[in-house]
Parts: structure tokens; sequence; C-alpha cells
């Protein structure tokens, strides 16, 4: 049972996957890509276990207070943290967050003691608060800031002092008219959007009674919806929902991405850059030209290493033509015989799994 | 130990069919929670889609293909109508699953000052049937491979036209061409692969089974094992120990399987010599079976009270922690020997430079490509690539190694003579006069689709 | 320069102290290093196990498989609870009793690999390889009659000079004992002048040896056949079968040159990466953008981290 | 320290290396590099130790960085080749960029998406982009902020990149040649839905594309297995369209018997492959600025490697 079952496992995949790359019609093809799917399902089982036995092994740490085990803490931490994260706040890089745009028009024109619906006055305050943050951000700084972040710094700045960016101010006064006219009470912030969507919900139902969907696919009476249901808004509100909907919403960038750029970027690509440092050591204190193969080895290192960068241009223009030749005839020849003996040892050895000779499954996992 | 993970695994079984249930509500709710659930961005990004699919969907799906048709026979239509596309075939895709057919056809000739934009591809199960888009082809190209394998069933007959689209909406169907799609039961392109694969397996379970049959198959001496024993011997004088790292692969990797048998063959020499021999491992599967190795060897010579399982120890799973361990070993217990044989990744650069300084003799081994010149340039002697497992099967005169080794030499006998018969007969078409095309359609049984 | 939100700030200072903590393991491993590596090694599995499950198990399990109530019952559907029970029989190799259970997907795994492997590594590395190393030796008709003739006489001085070289070599041992010297000498001399007249010499018509498309088309093949025979098990390398190894020898020697190469630009302009973000972003937009009197405190917090690390270090040393 | 010892030791070495460096600054060689050859040839014979060594790579790759050099780089066939054929791909061409690289990797990677991606923005080439690797979706992400959200929305705000129009995300995939299989086959079948959660049927963009068959080009980034080798088997190999890609510097090696053998159309090598896309495209970016730390952290390593043979054969000459 415990061995026997993998072996044949192992046999029936392997001959399978091999007879449907000569075998087009059904099942064979379908199969190829089916089992595939399975594979990647099991190989994220895999990698559930690999962190399952990554915590145990530092909780079992922790628990017997061996030798190092505060950092054991914070690697089990740093998991659950970013793992919980990920979860809460889900995996995309951005996401929206409703903004209670009436309130912060209210607190605007308060401020700026501007009178209520004064739309040029709104307007003249808010360009001229965006002039003065843009001229104190450009005098501060001596590169050219690119107009993408300038934008996006006005907007946060808007955001951090009065709860919505500009846009969403001047549309203000559209968006609290229309939380007043919904029949249900909007109080809570994010009802704006659910308002939106009742909306369209009611222009569903009145095309459904009056018996516009008979004959109509599925796709042809979304169709129909959707169209009317723009006409309608645009007419009642003179702007699109979409615009509605932007005016009550801001993206924000989610708690997971930043995890990634500031905790898991950073150190990962500073662990590599040690190597940097411990090939600069090696190459003065190991790497000797003993034999003819380790100089030939040197000698041609130093020419791939000066050819491909502009100091070897600035030497002589020969300098990156014989770095490209070694790269292009000598390296290929080199690595298309050691290709050649991989793929024959990738044969044999995949033979050897598919007929049992070899059971590299079978180690470990218990008796 | 068990108590937490079988913690874990309870925490893990509550928490598959909760999130299905969390998923579940996304998936039954209707489009407004579904909207909610993802943060209403679907709802934002179909809002814009709407708008373009509004102007997207106007396009040939709901036009009404017949009335096109009298347009062509007017005189000359006010605004130019683009041409159709000209001798438009269809036919069975070749090895294909019977669930698709293949389009050519003549691309309009001046496309882009006509302002055609690309290819609709119309396909329908009656003559004059409604006319269904299934596919678009890019301006500029005259083939199309249509496979559906819910709406194509092998042994129907499918009617298909391809019309021409401009920018400015004006589109024009060709003549309705048909096709019957069959299953064919073998992929014709790859005959020649299929040869080789039972070619080369055939040579290596014919050598693997004369190995078993105890037939003495020949492989060459391998420069680095003297020097083994020479390392062995000159650490011996100086009395110091010999280190031998296994790589930092577990026991599935074929490279540690090897390096197994090269360990038992060095501990075979250690015992003989007396000297000790030092084992760190990063993984404790690695470490238990190179424990059965080196004490098998010490029991072979006579020496079990030699044998010391202290020196084959477990340090950390994790890479670099286990690189830091086995450099301390290196600096405090300054063995003479250091082996290095089997996976290696970017430590292998550490390990090799922090034993040169050391001044010990080192032999290393790898199959991975892009540690060998660290270990070329910075050990004393490399097994390099295949080398490695040539070594293991000429100590340990495995029957399977050996008989794969020799499967493959012949294996890569006969590329030697492909590349040489396929060189000579490049350089006799190009320069020699011989005709092309007849050199071609030899080349041509070799090609894989 | 790019305008930092708060948000964006304090994360260029915790990632700009965590550089700082892994580099500070060059001077000797200290706990603020152990400290950034275990937190390097919980935040990518974290970010891992976040990512397969949205990315992976979310839409090909969860929104796949029958619910009942949920999804209609379809093949489909019902199919996907295989590869569902073969990730919780990986999940099993936890529990040391049933662990056992674990080899059947594995199983599976090496099973549907092999089987892809064996067929694509011989199409895309054996085939492939070989077909395209089927070139003509010769591109044009005089091309070899102007190779020989072009570098005929300098091969014929290096090599005469050499055979002189041996033949005397008692004389100079005697005259000036400095054979060990002088080879070497006449070796580097050789090479060099052979490096010439290969990549830097230019034809009449401009074309240097290396760009000579039947010169190259041979060495390819010399190079990957005599690697073959490098590679070959089956027979001695003894006689004209062991030059033609030792010369394949010297093409991998050359590959694993390029590729070494290769391998510290790689590692370098990692490092090249880490700097410019301590300089540009850190140094540029994070400390102009902190109030002075922050970046003086953090700064200082920092370097008594520093100090309280080093003397644990060497407190721990002393024991 | 026994720098007495080594001075008198090593005498001859040294002088050579300072003769070497002045004979440099003599010919006009920029200030840095002269400097460099003196410094790495003498300081590590004095102080053998290893953080001396580690001292003097860091201000070899920080020198040139706050006092650039400016050398300009060649550009070698194989990026001329790509940046030709995107060039010929008439506008609104579908591009697909496979993601398969991580942080770890980004510094020579990144520059490398950056500069192809504003080539096709520049041509209007339509953009989809996916992952073998876990970490590729959020690099795929930043680039689109970088180049498109932050650089070319802006400057043309009347023919802006519109997502699901002109580019779309797709997830994650584990698997490798798996997935890149079934992508030949059809998109939808492996994505049943987009990065946002969009369905793949509503994205007008991908109506077009069913499968890598109406793929015009496939752009892999690089950094191991899976990645460009995968695309070379399945896109090239199998379906037949072009593929050109970026790779490390470490694995750029590997792929040039397909570039000889015709199977992989360009490659960018590492940060030289990226710095020559940037000359290419116009526009300098960090991949210019890191040529010139890299080029002096060459000069200094090929240094090291000589000094440590010279003595190394002076010992033993020595000791015989």
């Amino acid at each position: 049972m415990k061995k026997t079952v993998p072996l044949a496992i192992v046999f029936v995949t392997g001959v399978a996957m091999i007879v449907q790359f000569f075998i087009p019609p059904w099942p064979f093809n379908v199969l190829a890509e089916t089992v595939q799917s399975w594979v990647r399902i099991i190989a994220a089982g895999a990698m559930a276990l690999g962190i399952a036995s990554l915590l145990a092994v530092n909780l079992n740490k922790v628990y017997r207070q061996r030798e190092g085990w505060p950092f054991s803490i914070v690697t089990v931490a740093s998991l659950i943290g970013m793992a919980l994260v990920g979860f809460v706040w889900g995996s995309a890089e951005t996401r929206l967050i409703p903004v209670d745009s009436p309130a912060a028009y209210t607190r605007f024109i308060e401020a700026k003691n501007i009178s209520v619906d004064d739309a040029e006055a709104l307007d003249a305050a808010i360009v001229e608060e965006v002039a003065d943050i843009r001229a104190e951000v450009e005098t501060r700084v001596d590169v050219p800031v690119t107009e993408g972040a300038l934008l996006r710094e006005i907007d946060s700045r808007f955001q951090r002092r009065w709860g919505s960016s500009p846009a969403q101010l001047r549309s203000a006064p559209l968006v609290r008219d229309f939380v007043e006219a919904q029949p249900q009470n909007l109080d809570t912030v994010d009802a704006i959007p659910r308002a939106i969507l009742a909306v369209r919900a009611s222009v569903y139902e009145e095309l459904f009674e009056a018996g516009e969907f008979e004959g109509l696919t599925v796709e042809e009476q979304q169709a129909l919806v959707e169209g009317t249901f723009q006409e309608r808004f645009l007419a009642a509100w003179g702007v699109s929902p979409a615009e509605m909907l932007g005016a009550s919403q801001r993206e924000v960038r989610s708690p997971f991405f930043w995890g990634y750029e500031y905790l898991y970027y950073p150190l990962a690509a500073t662990m590599f850059s040690l190597l940097a440092f411990f090939v600069a050591s090696a190459a003065f204190r190991a790497f000797r030209a003993r034999t003819p193969e380790a100089t030939l080895l040197l000698v041609a290192a130093f020419f791939v290493m000066l050819g491909r960068v502009p100091l070897g241009d600035y030497i002589g223009e020969w300098v990156p033509n014989l770095a490209g030749w070694i790269m292009s005839v000598p390296n290929t020849a080199g690595m298309r015989a050691i290709m050649i003996g991989i793929a024959l040892g990738a044969v044999s050895y995949s033979l050897r799994i598919i007929l049992g000779y070899e059971r590299p499954y079978l180690a470990g996992g218990g008796d | 130990m068990r108590r937490l993970s079988a913690a874990f695994l309870a925490i893990s079984f509550l928490l598959i069919p909760g999130t299905a249930a969390f998923s579940q509500n996304g998936e039954q709710a209707p489009a407004e929670d579904e909207a909610q659930m993802d943060g209403g961005i679907s709802v934002a990004v179909s809002e814009q889609e709407q708008d373009i699919l509004d102007d997207e969907t106007t396009g040939p799906a709901t036009a009404d293909i017949e009335i096109l048709e009298p347009i062509e026979e007017e005189p000359e239509p006010p605004v130019r109508a683009p041409p159709a596309p000209t001798n438009v075939d269809a036919f069975d895709t070749p090895n294909s699953a019977g669930d698709s057919v293949t389009l050519t056809w003549q691309p309009v000739p001046d496309e882009v000052d006509l302002g055609v934009v690309g290819y609709a591809i119309m396909r329908s199960k009656e003559p004059d049937g409604p006319f269904e888009q299934v596919g678009i082809a890019t301006i500029g190209a005259s083939r199309h491979r249509d496979t559906d394998a819910r709406d194509i069933k092998a042994g129907e007959t499918y009617y298909f036209q391809v019309v021409t689209l401009t920018a400015d909406e004006q589109r024009a169907a060709s003549e309705i061409v048909s096709a019957v799609p069959e299953a064919q039961w073998f992929h014709s392109g790859r005959w020649f692969i299929l040869i080789l694969v039972i070619l080369i397996s055939g040579a290596i379970l014919f050598n693997i089974n004369r190995a078993r049959r105890g037939v003495d198959l020949y492989i060459r001496r391998i420069a680095g094992l003297e020097s083994v024993e020479e390392a062995i011997g000159r650490s011996t004088e100086m009395g110091k120990p010999v280190l031998y790292v296994p790589g930092i692969r577990d026991m599935d990797d074929i490279q540690t399987i090897a390096s197994m048998s090269i360990l038992s063959h060095v501990a075979r020499l250690t015992a003989e010599y007396d000297t000790p021999i030092l084992v760190p491992n990063i993984r404790a599967v690695v470490m238990s079976t190179a424990q059965e190795v080196v004490k098998a060897a010490y029991l072979d010579v006579g020496r079990p009270d030699a044998y010391n399982p202290e020196n084959i120890r477990y340090l950390t799973d994790d890479q670099f922690g286990y690189v830091a361990g086995v450099d301390g070993i290196m600096i405090r217990d300054k063995p003479a020997a250091n082996f290095f044989l089997g996976a290696f990744f970017a430590e292998s650069l550490i390990l090799a430079e922090t034993g040169a300084s050391t001044g010990a003799i080192q032999i290393a081994g790898t199959a991975m490509p892009s540690q060998l010149p660290f270990f070329v340039a910075a050990c004393d002697y490399t097994l390099i690539g295949e080398e490695l497992f040539a070594a293991s099967a000429y100590l340990a005169r495995e029957p399977m190694l050996l008989g794969s080794l020799k499967g493959q030499d012949w294996g890569k006998f006969v590329f030697m003579i492909a590349v040489l018969v396929g060189a000579i007969g490049a350089t006799v078409v190009t320069v020699g006069g011989l005709d092309p095309d007849v050199w071609w359609n030899i080349a041509s049984w070799f090609r894989v689709e | 320069m790019q305008e930092l939100a708060t948000q964006d700030l304090v994360g260029l200072w915790i990632a700009a102290i965590l550089t700082l903590f892994i580099f500070s393991f060059l001077y000797k491993d200290n706990p603020l290093y152990k400290f950034a590596e275990h937190m390097f090694v919980g935040v990518s599995a974290g970010y891992i196990l976040v990512r397969t499950w949205f990315d992976i198990l979310m839409p090909m399990l969860f929104q796949r498989i029958w619910i009942p109530g949920v999804r209609e019952l379809t093949v489909e559907s019902l199919m996907v609870f295989i590869p569902a029970a073969l990730a919780i029989m990986m999940l099993m190799r936890l529990v040391p009793s049933a662990g056992w259970i674990s080899r059947w997907p594995l199983a599976f795994m090496m099973g549907v690999t092999s089987g892809l492997y064996l067929v694509m590594y011989l199409q895309t590395n054996a085939i492939e390889q070989i077909r395209a190393t089927m070139v003509p030796f010769a591109v044009a008709e005089n091309d070899w009659l102007h190779i020989a003739t072009y570098l005929f006489p300098v091969l014929a001085v290096v090599i005469v000079l050499l055979v002189v070289m041996i033949l005397i070599r008692e004389r100079i041992e005697v005259l000036y004992r400095k054979w060990n010297i002088i080879f070497p000498l006449y070796l580097i001399v050789a090479g060099i002048v052979l490096l010439y007249f290969i990549a830097i010499h230019r034809t009449p018509e401009g074309v240097a040896l290396i760009e000579n498309q039947s010169f190259n088309n041979v060495i390819l093949f010399v190079g990957v056949v005599s690697g073959l025979v490098y590679f070959f098990f089956s027979k001695a390398h003894t006689g004209a079968f062991g030059v033609t190894a030792r010369i394949g020898i010297y093409f991998l020697m050359m590959a694993f040159g390029a590729s070494f190469g290769y391998t510290i630009m790689a590692r370098i302009s990692l490092l090249i990466g880490r700097s410019q973000f301590l300089l540009d972003e850190w140094g540029g937009d994070a400390i102009v953008q902190t109030p002075v009197w922050m970046s003086i405190l953090l700064i200082l917090g920092l370097l008594a981290v520093i100090v309280m690390a080093a003397i644990k270090t060497r407190h721990d040393e002393s024991h | 320290m026994d720098i007495k010892r080594n001075i008198s030791r090593y005498s001859r070495l040294i002088v050579a290396m300072l003769v070497a460096a002045a004979v440099l600054g003599a010919l006009g060689a920029p200030t840095l590099v002269w400097i460099c050859v003196a410094v790495a040839g003498v300081v590590p014979v004095l102080i053998p130790d290893r953080r001396m060594i580690f001292l003097l790579i860091a201000v070899f790759v920080v020198l040139p960085l706050l006092f650039p050099m400016k050398l300009e780089t060649d550009i070698t066939p194989e990026v001329q080749n790509m940046y030709d054929r995107i060039e010929e791909l008439e506008s609104g061409s579908v591009i697909l960029m496979s993601f398969d690289f991580d942080p770890a990797t980004r510094p020579e990677l990144y520059p490398a998406t950056l500069a192809f991606m504003r080539h096709c923005v520049r041509k209007g080439h339509r953009i989809v982009t996916m992952a073998l690797w876990p970490l590729g979706v959020s690099l795929a992400e930043e680039a689109v902020r970088d180049v498109i959200m932050d650089e070319w929305n802006v400057e043309n705000p009347d023919d802006p990149y519109i997502y699901g129009r002109d580019y779309v995300h797709l997830p994650y995939m584990a698997g490798g040649v798996v997935v890149a299989n079934q992508v030949a086959a059809s998109f939808e079948q492996v994505y049943p839905r987009d990065l946002r959660g969009t369905p793949l049927r509503d994205i007008p963009m991908m109506r077009g594309i069913t499968n890598l068959g109406n793929i015009d080009f496939t752009f892999g980034l690089s950094s191991g297995d899976p990645g460009l080798r995968e695309w070379i088997m399945v896109a090239s190999d199998r379906v037949g369209i072009d593929v050109g890609g970026a790779a490390t510097a470490v694995s750029a090696p590997e792929f040039y018997p397909y570039l000889q053998a015709g199977q992989l159309v360009g490659l960018m090598g590492g940060l030289k492959g990226a710095s020559e896309y940037e000359a290419l495209v116009g526009v300098p970016d960090t991949a210019t600025a890191g040529m010139d730390a890299q080029s002096l952290a060459h000069l200094a390593i090929i240094i090291f490697i000589i000094v440590g043979n010279v003595m190394f054969f002076m010992d033993r000459r020595g000791k015989a």
C-alpha cells in the first residue's frame, strides 16, 4: 500500500504525459491541461506544507527556549503579520475606500468662508490652494518633479487637510443633492456606491415588468439595462454614474503591498547583494590560475567582464567585440555540450523515476 | 512537536471551509455584493469598460449579413467598400483533436491605406445560417486557427467566412467555404522525436539490464578520483581531519544521491588512514543517510571502533546559517582536505573561499552550471557536471547508474554523428553545389512541430 | 524626487534600517543581522502564502469546486476534488503517523514533471541545439583560402618558436637557469600575438577573424563535438581521443569564464541597486522630507542599537 | 598588522601597480579609473584582510554613483534586433510581458522592464502582463504605475492608456512550464479572472486574444526557472511567435545558444542590456547611472584577481 500505489501513480502519470505529446485527440489534449492544473494546486499544497513546518520548527524553538529563540519569535511574528495583512486587505496593490465628500465640502467652505453653492468662489479657493502647494513643492526640490507625482501629492495633501481631493470637493454639492434625493436615508459614508447600484436595480425591475427582456440573450439584456441606466442617471444628475462614484471613493495602496515594498523587497535584495562582497574577497584570496583550465577561465572572464561594461569600449573597440565573440561562439559551444548532456541525463533520470528504478518520493515522510 | 503540528492542522481544516464560505458569498450574491466584496474595483472598472463595450458591440455580431450582399453588386458606391479577402480556404487542422479548423486567405492588397483594421472569422452550422464571429485576425495575417472544444465536433461540416473590417465600420465578407474537422490519432509532425525517445530509452534500459546481469561495463578512469586519495594522504600526514560537504539539497536530488556513493569511498579511505571525517549536514534525512554510509564503510575496512557518529552532525536548514556553520568548522578544526560534492547554489563561493584561505586541498563536484566556475577557479580539482555521476558510478558500480551512463554515451555518440553529417551536408549544400532542396527535404524529416 | 506620503516615509526609513542591519554582517555576524535575516524568512513565507492563496487556491480550487447549493454538480467541479485531496495528503506529512500518504501527491507531481521533461528537454535542449549546430564549415568559397593566407604565417612563426624553445631547453637551463621564467613569458607573448591576429587585426575589408562566419562555424562545431567527447565516459581519454577531450575542456572553461563574468556582473548590479536605494531614495527623498530633529533622533537611535549589539557580541564571544 | 613585512616582500608588485596607475592617468583615463587601479592594486597587498576588500568594493561602487564618469555604451546586436522588431510591429500589436523574477533580481531587471515598456507604450502597443513567479505581479503593477500612470498618461492626457483596453494584469499562477503550456492553448482556461477579479470575457481587449497565437511578441523577464527558457520552449518552438527577453547577468549566457539558433529574437543581458535599451529608447535612467559603478567595480575585481595571482606565484616561486 505504501510502496505499490505511489509506484503505480508515477508510472501511469509519466506514461500519460509522454503519450499526450504524440496523440492530439480527446481526451489526451484535455488530459494534459487538467493534469497540469492539478499539479499547480498540489504545488500550492506543498508550499503550505513548507510554511507549516517552518512555523512548527520556530514555535518549537521558542517553546523549548533553545539558543537564539527570540529570533524565532521575529520569524513567526513577521510570517503571521504579513499573512494576516494579506488575507484581511486582499493581495491586490490598491483598494477603493469611501470618501465623505459632502462633509469635506462643508469644512472647506467654512474655513474659506465661502457661501454655500457659490461655485466660482469655491473653484477660486481650490485653484489658489493647489497653486501654492505646487509652488511649495517645486521650490523645496531642485530635481524636476514628474507631473504625475505632483498631482498625486496635491491630492494626498488635500486628503490630509480636508478629507477629499480637489475634484471631489468640486462635485461635492452634486453628491449632497443625490444623497438627499434618495428614498432610504444614507447616513453611513459608504452608502453612496450602494445607492447608485440601487438606482440601477430599480431600472432593471422597471424594464423587467415592462417585458422588455423577451427574446433577448443575457448579454443583450445587460446591455439594455446598462444603456437606459446611463441615460436616466445622466439626465437626472448631469454626470455619469462613474463620475458620481469617483466623487465618493478614493484609491489607497493596500498595507500588504506596503509590506512587500518596504519589508520583503529590501531584505531580499540586500541579502543577495551581500554576495557581491564575497565575490570580491574570493577574487583576491581564492581565484588562482593553478591549472591551464583555470587560467583560460579567468582570461575568458576577464574579457567578458571588461567587454560588458562601458570601460571596455573605452579601452578599445575590439574589447566588446571579443567579449561578444566569447559569448556567442565558445560560450554557446560549451553551453550546448552541457545542455545536450543534461537533456540526456534528464531523459534517463525521468525514465528511471517512471519505471520505478529510482524512488525519490519515498525518502522521508515517515517509515 | 506532534501536539503543535496537530493543532495547526486543525486550524487549517477550519480555515478551508471558512474561506470557501467566505468566497461563497462572493459567488452567490447578486452583482452588487460582489462589487462591494471586491472593494468596488470591479464596479468602477466595469463602468469604464461599459462605455468601451457599447461602441464595441455595435460591431459584426448583431449586424445582419444578408443586407450587405447587395451593396457589392451596386456599381461604385459613394464610399469605396473595402475588397473582400480572396481565395479563402478552410481545412481540418492537421494533428488536431478534431475540434479545430484552419482558415487561410489572401489578405486584401494595400490594406493600410484602405483603413483595414483586421479580419473577422465567422462560422455557422448551415451554408446560409446565421454566422457568428468566432475570432479576429490582425491585418497582414493570412491564417487563423479556430479551435473550440465545445462547439466544434469531429465529423460535422462547418461553414466559414472571412470578413474585412475597416476603421470606419465598413465590412466586406468573402465567399463561404466549408470544412469537416477530424481527429488524427497520431501527430504526424512528431515522428522523429518519438523514434528518438524510443532509441534513447531503449539504449538506457538495455544497458541497465546488461549491468544488472553482471556484465562489466567499462567507465573511464575519472581524473578527479586520484586527487581524492592524494588529498586524504596529505591530510593524514598533517594530522588534520577531512571535511566532506554533501551539498544543500535533500535526498530527492540526484546530485545528493551521487554524493553519498562518493562519501562511502572517501570514508573507506579515511578509515584506512585512521583520519577523522567531518560531515556537516543541512537536511536531517541526508544526515541519517550519511551516518549509515560512513558506518558501513568503516565496517568494510574492519575499523568499526574508529567510526565516530558525533562528526556527522545536523547544523541548520537555513542556507546562509549552514554556510556560517561550515566556515566555523573550517577555521576551528582546520581540515587539510575539503570535499564539496553535491548540489550547491550561491553559497558555493563562500565555502570555497574560506577553504582556500585555510590552505586546504579542495575537491569539488556539482552539476549546477552556475556554480561550476567558482569551484573551478577556487578549488584544486573539480568534477564537472556529469563527471559527478560518472565518479559515483565508477566507484559504486551501481547497475542503474552504470547502465544509464552507458545509454547516455550511446546517445551522445549518435548526436555527434548527426552533427557531423549535418555539418558536412550543410557545407556541401552551401559551397559544394549540391541541389539545396534535395538536402532540405532530408533535413525536414528531422523537424519537430 | 518623489513627494512622499507619511506611509512611504516610514516605510523608507524601515527599509533603510533593515538594509543596514543586513550589511552589518560584513563586519561580523551580530544580533542585528540575525534579526533582519529571521524577519526576511518570515515575511517572504507570509507573502508567498498570501499570493498563492489569492492567485491559485481561490480561483482554481475554491471557485471551481462543487459546493452543495452554490455551484451545480458538473464533471469539472467534481474532478477538482482530486487535486484538493492530493493537496491535503501533502499536508499529512506534518502528522508523522500518516506521513506516508504524502508520497501519493509527491509521486503524482514527479510522474507529471518526469513525463513532461523527458520529451520537452529532448526537444529543446537536444534536437533544437543539434539542428542549430549543423552549420556549414565554409560560407563562401574562398573564405578558408583567405584565412589560411592571412593566419598561416602567424601560426607558423608561433609553432616554430615553440619547437625551437623545447629543443634548446637544456642550453637555456645551463646559461640562464631561468627556464620557469622564460617559458611562461614565451607563452604570454605568443598568446598576445594570437589574440591580436584573431580579435584585433582587421583585414583590408575591415573584417576581424572573429567576425568571419566560416571561422566561427568551425569553432562552434569543434567546440560542441569536443565538449561532447569530454563528457564521453565509455572510452579512456588517451591518444587522439584524449586530445579532443582536452580541447573540449578548454571550450567548457571559456563557457564557464563567460558565466563567471556574468555572475560577478549580476552580484555587482544587485549591490548597485541597494546603494542607489540608500543614496537616492533614503538619502535623497526620505531624509530631506523628514523633520531634521527626527532624522537626528533616528540616526542616534540606530547608532545606540549598533553599539549595544557590538557589546553583546563581544560579551558572547568572551564566554 | 605586519604591513612593513608585506611592503618589503611585495615591493616590486606595489611599484608595478603604482606605475600602471600613473601611466593610465597620463593616458587621460578618467580620474576614478586610475585611482581605482592604484588603490585596488596596493591596499589589499598591504592589508589582506577580508573586511578591507569589502570596504574597497563599497567605495568603488558608491564613488561613481556620487561622481559619475558618464562613459557611453555600445549597442550589442541582440539588443538592437529586439528594438528593431518592436519598432517594426505596427501600433496596436499585442505584447505579452511575463514578469518571472522577484525583488532579489529587481535592480537588474526592473530598469529593463521600464525601458521596454516605455518603448511599447510609445509605439502604442497593447500590453498583457502575467507572472510565473509569485512576486512578479507586484512588479508588473509597479512598472505600469511608473511608466503609464506617472509618465505616459500625464504627458499625453488626450491619448491615455486605459486598463482593460490597452493593458491588462493577469494574476500569478504556480506551475511554470505547465502554465506557459496552457496559455498556448487558451488564456481563459488558465486565468478565469484578471488580477482585479474581472472575468476575462468582460475585458474588451482580451476578446481578440484567445491564446498565445494572437500575441505578436512575448517578452520574458527571467531570473531563473521558470523563466525565458519555458517561453522559448512554448511560444517560440511550439506556437512559433517571436520571443525576446531580459535576463539577469548570471543567467544570460545560457540563452546565447537560443539566440544563435533563432529561437530567441533578442536579449537584454543584465544591467548592461538595460542601459543599451535605455540609450535606444533615449531615456537614460538607473541602468545608465549604474553602468559607471559597474565598470569601476569590475575593474577593481579584475585587479584583485591579477594581484592575488601574482602574489600566489611570487610566494610559490619563493618557496620552490
